[in-house]
């Protein structure tokens, strides 16, 4: 196979790239994410985003999650795709596509990838808004990381 | 030598995404605490890649390791 | 709004099309299902499907599936579209996009919907082997429904 | 009139996805039984659908209805 499953560009993303690299003849459902530029977080306004990488890490990073994916869903194929550089609001970031033979398992890999995406990928955003910018942290949904970003003045 | 990378508001708090030291026998943690010194930057959350793969504190640099310093990431 | 949020059609469905229809400023999340066809199930090989739909009241049934996401999910938008017609192994029979403004609901809100199609839109498929073909009964994962088709006797 | 489609299975059974027939003010259940009768088919559980609603088997006919027989369904 010479596609490239796990990809950092600088280029649009195309959904049905992604997809097209985890569908074949075993499996019947593709479960995929698909992250977009929200303009509003917090009731704060997002004018814009920039995302930054180290690429080459990234990419091996995406790859791991998609082995610890294959170690619990035996049957999964990952293919996932993030965008870096600056997006605009309703600019797609990321697409996650699994693939399974049954649609449970791809739904509950792909919002792991998604989870471990925001723990171990060294992707990072900065938001930009009509009064600044900042670095975002952790993001997880899940779980709240006050400490977990180097506070401004830390920075300064 | 060593090569370090910043990234994100690291890279902007050190001025520079990437330099090279001197090689020195230490561990990353004696690392952070000569950049964090260096630098007036904190590294208490952030952590640290060799040669791309997440390394912890007690390991010991090697001559030629690429190390990167991540403060918390913000992918997805 | 002229987009046609809940579609059955003759035509290859373009993935990038029903995700573009619930993208917007205050979603920062889309999950999406892809129904593919499958080669083999329980051990037999299908050549191809032929899906045939009550198309009217498959559109009304997907637009009462979104309604329904919308009483449990109120911030989410849904857009479905179903292909009917001859459909080759890994063509793509469905696709469901949900975005929300967290991801958590876009996942729950998607499988809500599939397992709603499943269960109340009047689309059916018929496999073909290599050694006859059949109409598929109720195809839930989740449940065994041995009596959920009329018998192949009972229809001679 | 009340227009009658059949689907799938069924209309392969039937040999007609759509017919119309004389109105009568009987229920789904005793249409249902008569369509049984007349094609030899099980319409045990085949939901039947008036004017693209769900409706139940003790619903009356009113004329100009379009009855749907619809099999399980196994799309998606």
């Amino acid at each position: 196979m010479n596609e490239t499953l796990f990809m950092v560009t600088d280029q649009p993303i195309l959904i049905e790239d992604v997809v097209r690299k985890v569908v074949r003849p075993e499996a019947g459902a593709v479960a995929v994410f698909v992250g977009t530029v929200r303009e509003f977080t917090n009731g704060k306004r997002t004018l814009f985003l920039q995302y930054e990488a180290y690429t080459t890490m990234a990419e091996k990073m995406l790859e791991r999650i998609a082995q610890e994916i294959k170690e619990r869903w035996p049957e999964a194929k990952t293919a996932i795709t993030h965008r870096i550089g600056k997006l605009d609001i309703s600019d797609v970031a990321v697409v996650i596509a699994v693939s399974t033979p049954h649609r449970k398992d791809a739904y509950e890999a792909n919002q792991y990838a998604i989870e471990r995406i925001k723990q171990i990928v060294p992707i990072w955003k900065k938001e930009y808004w009509e009064d600044g910018t900042q670095w975002v942290g952790n993001q997880l949904e899940t779980k709240e990381y006050p400490d977990g970003k180097p506070k401004e003045e830390d920075l300064a | 030598m060593i090569t370090l990378l910043f990234f994100a508001s690291l890279k902007e708090a050190v001025g520079n995404g990437q330099m090279s030291i001197e090689y020195e026998p230490i561990t990353i943690e004696q690392l952070k605490r000569q950049i964090e010194v260096k630098y007036g930057v904190n590294l208490q959350n952030v952590m640290v890649a060799v040669n791309e793969e997440y390394a912890q504190e007690n390991q010991r640099l090697q001559p030629g390791d690429v190390i990167a310093f991540i403060p918390p990431v913000s992918g997805g």
